[in-house]
């Protein structure tokens, strides 16, 4: 049977690509950021496997709240990379250096 | 209906394995559903061509076949046999994919429909939010359409299209929560079944406002007239799929066409009682009467009538400006919706006039 | 009682706060007037605590009005005690004040900075108000500064001058010395005691008394000794004993006034009734009391002695201010505080009225100082002409006379202090105290002969111009003249002998010379006429005549002596090099050790070494770690995923 | 059984998606396959009986973040080049530690699960369980609170999202409605009344 441990599998595998992902598509800012939403969706996996083992929905509330803050996250930050774009004219991250010491 | 198929069917049939008898039952009734849209999508055409020809004083076509019921097939096969051009330039994958991505969900979409009190294919609970989550799906096509072209006609075009998408998705979806709050459940065989019970029963009247919203979203959702800023033949000449011709053309076709139908048949579900007889409640009937009873039939008849209002506003509305569009669709659908979300709950609270009927 | 300790003191606060901030809308008229009688209610209200305490027998109050801090137990107040001993100070301040606050309006006729100069002086009221009246050390400290800042201010008043600039920048910074010294007395009695109160630390002076303190390791100092001493600098800064007197003669820069009300008859006098004040603290340390006695007396008779070559009508009065604190300084030295005191009373009153005959003198003569180009002024200004004569003969100690009670006393006290390992202190006392009568009296005189009498030495057309004074100027006059000639008469024997100041001066039976001295008292009358038996009165006689003499007389002896001990002369001229001591010497000295600090210590070795140095050094590690911080995220992400991974193999796998 | 196979079909499904995703040198493709991953994690989550997060993530990645996405890469015009470059450089490094981590997390996964009785799959869920309402009964009761700030996030984000790009060009013209309807033919006819012919006495 299909249970807790498949997920957790999973979700282990989608989280460790998308981390493989940040250092791997190192010049891409919204590849960084879609990187993030993948990590994110591992960690929901997480949460819904648990709430499935365990029987308590709150886990799946959790999920929510993670899904509201990532829908969030995502529009605050593609608004951020746009005007970083317009202003910049790129969004490669190793060109973002003007605060570098 | 098992009575018509012989024994041997069934015995071989019985000696299938219960899940290939899932799978085969399943297969089937979806390619039945599948087949029937698509047909009515082909005589839809047709219908369209016929409507708007007499409302302009003309008879439409007339040459194929009698009455040229035939059009629509003359038309799929020049459309079949034409040579597909894929640009040079453009993504070849995503510009073969697109066409597929907004058929797909307009027909994945009939799934959770349910077409008469006893059938339905999938009877899920959450059909209202499968609904919503396909249609939002429905945008991909024509985005990734206008990018793979790589012409800056069709990418303004998917532009507008998906900006416009999004906006009244959100219209929709508010009013879809004024139906939900209606019928308390996401089922929509629920939803219908709490609308039984002739007229007065329809959500039509106490969810009036979210009635002219939700299908006038459709229509803009469908990238119809007077929203058809997308393909706008006089500004960007044919929008997102200037470049596409032969069955990649036709696909595009059989998907609006077809979420035409799907809009018009979740509207009926969804305000006016879907299968349920306009004739429910009148006691002069007979008692046993077809015309009392539920059944495919009214949600065909429903169905063709917004089809035709569909080509009635195309015949008679001039096209929107892109911005009025998104006025329309920002400063007025939502606040309205979100207005008659908190009547409809205060009011279904206080249990007021037609209102009281109502789960909420 | 205590709104009226407070009226008393915020009156002229009040006064000077209006008058200086609103000083344009209020104009000249409405300047002086509201702060003269801001401060005539002070007096009046001060007369009043003084009759309550002394006949009618009041009880001495102390208490406090508002705690400001309290750090650690040690409780920062603002409170008042009003003893006799406040009382009779409070009278004397007020009463001059007023004096001077009245005077001023005739003084300062024409003066643009009329408003600002009346603002001051009431400021000036109120700081030495909350000084004198204050229960604790830190209150003590408030008013101690804040005459400072006024006397600083007032020099200063006519701050175009470059002269003026310089002395009230050399009275801030003298008094800056002696003010070190008093806040490290302060710091010492807060370190022993652990309050501010006085009547806490007096309650624990025989203890700090018991207790050793070791500024240098290895040689205890007795605690008492240390402190007292340290207080005293604060005392010799402030009523400007030797070596730190070398303000005084300065500030006379600052108009006459306030060289009467400040640098004569009150704020000088801090000092002295802070030794006062504090007598249970200084009659533990016998150390201490020597250090005041040599001190006092090194300044009564040297600082006379200049007084002789100046010619500064103002300056001259100024040294004989000097000397005149020197005697109450040394009075304090042999534990006669009261005659201490006395003299500071009645001194205040001559002292006053001599400052304010001189600026009389001054006005008449168009700001002119130099008492060699006067004369003969007898008859053009004879209110001024008898008033300055009455100071003069109460500076003197003419029987009879205010001084002369005060003066007589103290040299007889002095007289009377030997007690055991005093023989050489003892014999400098008294002999300074005595040989200063006759320069007393010289120079006095020289001042008053040279002015009022002999020929008319002034140009023509200062001549043409000579008049009395108005009477603002003169009614003063004659109102401290008055005290200045009779006061001693009443007073003398309730305050020396009639145990006036009760429990508000400590004595010890040993030290208690007053009370010895008061064996043979048999009234003022007796004393007056006992007076020609003493040497005295005959040094005094002396000095007249010498005055007379050389200036009257002989008016070309003096020349001669000049020219025959040129060098005595010379030293006399140059004020015994002390202004060269203290600005070549160790201001310039301090400027040079600061120069070395600053090129030196600052910039090579904090700036260069240490600050610059840290940085760079910093700079070159961070440029070395720098190298690992890339600013890029994914190297930060791969730092962690690497560190996850290894820490799950170390779970995993070790 | 059907239910294993489609697990794995769907997952496997899925780590293809994710590795698209991350290997994918058109950003476009990078957010097709995200979409696509997406579209797997929903089904999973079908599977789960977590329909309601399932259809939701569907709805709000889908439908409006993943086309914010898009929507972003098509118009920003990314050289595309540039910024995959040096991608082979790092690449056996990232994919040698994921693929230890992932072997690590793996173990420690079935090696907790082996001890106890976690293998049975997850607990059937009772007659006429509806996910949503339960989700529903919990979020508005116990978390109504954490819903509303949810609620106040979200209108944030819209604000800071049209205040970061919003920008006005100078010159552009706007139409005023308001205005427009405002008209009156009084502020823009006049009418002036002459006579149709010149007076005789000018001829």
């Amino acid at each position: 049977m299909i249970g807790l441990e498949h997920y957790l599998t999973i979700s282990a595998i989608l989280f460790c690509l998308a981390i493989a992902g940040i250092f791997i598509n190192r010049r891409n800012l919204i590849l960084l950021l879609m990187c993030i939403e993948l990590m994110l969706l591992a960690v929901n996996f997480n949460f819904i496997a648990f709430s499935r083992h365990l029987g308590d929905e709150t886990g799946q509330v959790f999920v929510f709240f993670i899904l509201t803050v990532a829908a969030a996250e995502a529009a605050i930050g593609l608004a951020i990379l746009v005007v970083l774009f317009r202003n910049r004219r790129s969004i490669n991250v190793q060109e973002l250096d003007t605060m570098k010491g | 209906m098992k009575a018509l198929i012989p024994n041997f069917v069934l015995n071989i049939w019985d000696w299938f394995p219960p899940l290939t008898q899932y799978l085969i039952e399943t297969t089937f009734w979806i390619a039945v559903v599948m087949i029937t849209v698509i047909l009515s999508v082909a005589f839809t055409t047709y219908f369209e061509r016929k409507v708007i020809g007499y409302m302009q004083g003309r008879v439409g076509p007339n040459r194929v076949g009698p009455w040229g019921l035939l059009q629509p097939f003359a038309d799929v096969i020049k459309l079949l046999i034409k040579e597909v051009v894929v640009p040079e330039k453009s993504n070849r994958f995503l510009f073969v994919v697109a066409p597929l991505l907004t058929l797909i969900p307009a027909l994945a979409t009939w799934a959770v429909v349910p077409l008469s009190d006893t059938f339905v294919i999938a009877d899920i609970n959450a059909g209202l939010l499968y609904v919503l989550a396909l249609t939002s799906v429905g945008v991909y096509g024509v985005i990734l359409a206008g990018w793979a072209t790589n012409s800056k006609y069709a990418f303004l075009g998917a532009m507008r299209s998906a900006a416009q998408i999004v906006a009244y998705e959100i219209a929709m979806g508010f009013a879809l929560v004024g139906v939900l709050m209606a019928g308390g459940s996401l089922n929509l065989g629920d939803i219908t079944e709490a609308q039984a019970g002739g007229f007065s029963s329809w959500f039509l009247l106490p969810l009036m406002p979210l009635f002219f919203v939700y299908f006038i979203s459709g229509v803009a959702e469908t990238n119809r007239a007077p929203f058809d800023v997308a393909e706008g033949e006089s500004e960007i000449v044919a929008g997102f799929h200037v470049e596409y011709s032969g069955v990649a053309f036709a696909l595009f076709f059989l998907g609006e066409y077809a979420n035409i139908i799907l809009i018009s048949a979740l509207t009926s579900i969804f305000f006016l009682g879907g299968y349920n007889s306009f004739f429910e409640g009148w006691t002069f009937l007979a008692e046993d009467s077809f015309l009392r009873e539920p059944s495919l039939l009214w949600l065909i008849i429903k169905i063709c009538f917004f089809i035709y209002v569909f080509f009635w506003i195309r015949a008679t509305f001039p096209r929107y400006r892109y911005d009025q569009i998104m006025r329309l669709g920002w400063k007025v659908f939502i606040p309205v919706t979100i207005v008659w979300i908190v009547v409809e709950g205060v009011m279904a609270w206080m249990q007021v006039g037609p209102w009281s009927n109502l789960s909420g | 009682m205590h709104g009226i300790h407070l009226t008393i003191v915020l009156a002229p606060l009040a006064a000077a706060i209006i008058a200086g901030l609103f000083g344009r809308q209020i104009g000249r008229a409405g300047a002086h007037w509201i702060t003269i009688i801001a401060v005539g209610l002070s007096f009046v209200l001060s007369v009043l605590v003084l009759k309550d305490l002394y006949w009618d027998g009041g009880e001495p109050a102390n208490y406090s009005l508002y705690t400001w801090a309290v750090s650690e137990g040690l409780r920062m107040e603002v409170g008042f005690l009003v003893d006799r001993l406040t009382a009779l100070m409070m009278v004397v301040v007020t009463f001059v004040s007023w004096m001077v606050h009245i005077y001023t309006v005739g003084y300062m006729h024409d003066d643009p900075g009329y408003q600002r100069f009346f603002s001051y002086i009431s400021l000036f009221t109120f700081s030495m108000l909350m000084l004198v009246m204050s229960n604790n050390f830190l209150q003590l400290f408030f008013g101690w500064e804040a005459v400072g800042l006024v006397s600083y201010l007032l020099i200063g008043f006519w701050f175009k001058r470059e002269s003026a600039i310089f002395a009230n920048l050399k009275a801030f910074l003298v008094n800056r010395v002696g003010d070190f010294g008093f806040i490290l007395g302060i710091a010492g009695v807060v370190m022993f005691t652990n309050s501010l109160d006085y009547a806490t630390v007096f309650g624990q002076s025989q203890s700090i008394a018991a207790q050793q303190i070791e500024v240098y390791p290895g040689t205890p100092w007795n605690a008492m000794s240390v402190i007292c001493i340290l207080l005293f600098i604060g005392a010799m800064g402030k009523s400007a004993q030797a070596p730190l007197h070398v303000w005084l003669p300065d500030s006379m820069e600052g108009p006459t006034p306030i060289s009467a009300l400040i640098h004569a008859a009150t704020m000088v006098t801090a000092g002295i009734f802070m030794v006062a004040r504090m007598s249970p603290l200084f009659e533990l340390s016998e150390t201490a009391l020597a250090v005041v006695l040599v001190i006092g007396a090194i300044t009564a008779f040297f600082m006379g002695l200049l007084g002789i070559v100046q010619n500064d009508i103002k300056r001259v009065v100024a040294y004989s201010t000097l000397s005149q604190l020197g005697y109450m300084t040394v009075a304090l030295g042999v534990s006669a505080y009261s005659a201490a005191i006395f003299h500071l009373m009645t001194h205040a009153f001559f002292k006053a009225l001599l400052f304010l005959a001189a600026g009389s003198v001054i006005i008449a003569m168009h700001h002119e100082q130099d008492i060699r180009k006067m004369g003969g002024l007898r008859k053009y200004m004879p209110i001024t002409y008898w008033t300055a004569l009455i100071g003069s003969l109460a500076l003197i100690g003419f029987p009879g006379s205010g001084g002369f009670f005060s003066k007589d006393l103290l040299i007889e006290a002095v007289h009377e202090s030997h007690w055991e390992g005093q023989g050489a202190i003892y014999w400098i006392g008294y002999l300074s105290v005595l040989l200063g009568v006759f320069v007393t009296a010289l120079y006095s005189f020289r001042m008053f002969f040279l002015v009022f009498h002999g020929e008319e030495r002034m140009d023509k057309k200062t001549k043409s111009h000579l008049h009395e004074t108005p009477w603002v100027v003169t009614v003063p006059l004659v109102l401290l003249a008055i005290p200045s000639a009779i006061i001693g008469w009443f007073t003398v024997e309730p305050i020396l002998f009639g145990g006036y100041f009760g429990d508000a001066i400590f004595e010890t039976e040993r030290h208690d010379v007053l009370a010895r001295m008061a064996d043979e008292w048999h009234g003022s009358l007796g004393l007056v006429t006992h007076a020609l038996q003493t040497p005295i009165f005959w040094l005094a006689a002396a000095g007249v005549f010498t005055a007379w003499f050389l200036y009257l007389k002989r008016p070309d002896i003096p020349e001669k002596i000049a020219d025959r001990f040129s060098g005595i002369y010379t030293l006399l001229d140059r004020k015994y090099y002390f202004d060269d001591l203290w600005i070549k010497g160790f201001a310039a000295g301090g400027r040079n050790l600061g120069q070395i600090l600053w090129n030196k210590g600052d910039e090579l070795i904090i700036d260069g070494i240490i600050v610059n140095g840290t940085a760079k050094s910093i700079g070159k590690f961070a440029g070395i770690l720098r190298r690992i911080q890339t600013g890029y995220l994914y190297h930060y992400a791969f730092a962690m995923f690497i560190g996850m991974t290894l820490i799950l193999a170390l779970l995993l796998w070790a | 059984m059907f239910h294993t196979i489609l697990f794995y079909f769907f997952a496997t499904v899925l780590i293809g998606a994710a590795l698209g995703v991350i290997f994918a040198r058109n950003p476009v493709h990078a957010v097709m396959f995200l979409v696509l991953a997406f579209f797997q994690s929903a089904v999973l989550w079908l599977l789960a009986e977590a329909e309601f997060l399932a259809l939701v993530l569907v709805l709000v990645y889908v439908g409006a973040v993943m086309v914010l996405f898009l929507f972003v890469v098509m118009m920003l015009d990314i050289n595309v080049e540039r910024t995959t470059g040096g991608y082979a450089r790092y690449l056996p490094l990232g994919l040698i530690v994921a693929g230890l981590m992932i072997v690590e997390l793996v173990q420690i996964i079935w090696l907790r699960g082996s001890g106890e009785t976690l293998t049975g799959g997850f607990a059937a869920t009772p007659e006429g369980y509806s996910n949503t309402k339960a989700l529903g009964a919990i979020l508005y009761t116990e978390h109504v609170y954490a819903f509303e700030i949810a609620a106040v996030i979200l209108l944030l984000a819209i604000i800071a999202a049209i205040t970061l790009t919003m920008r006005k060009r100078p010159g552009l013209k706007q139409q005023d409605i308001s205005a427009q309807v405002a008209v009156r033919a009084k502020d823009r006819v006049r009418i002036v009344k002459m006579a149709s012919e010149k007076p005789e006495d000018e001829q």
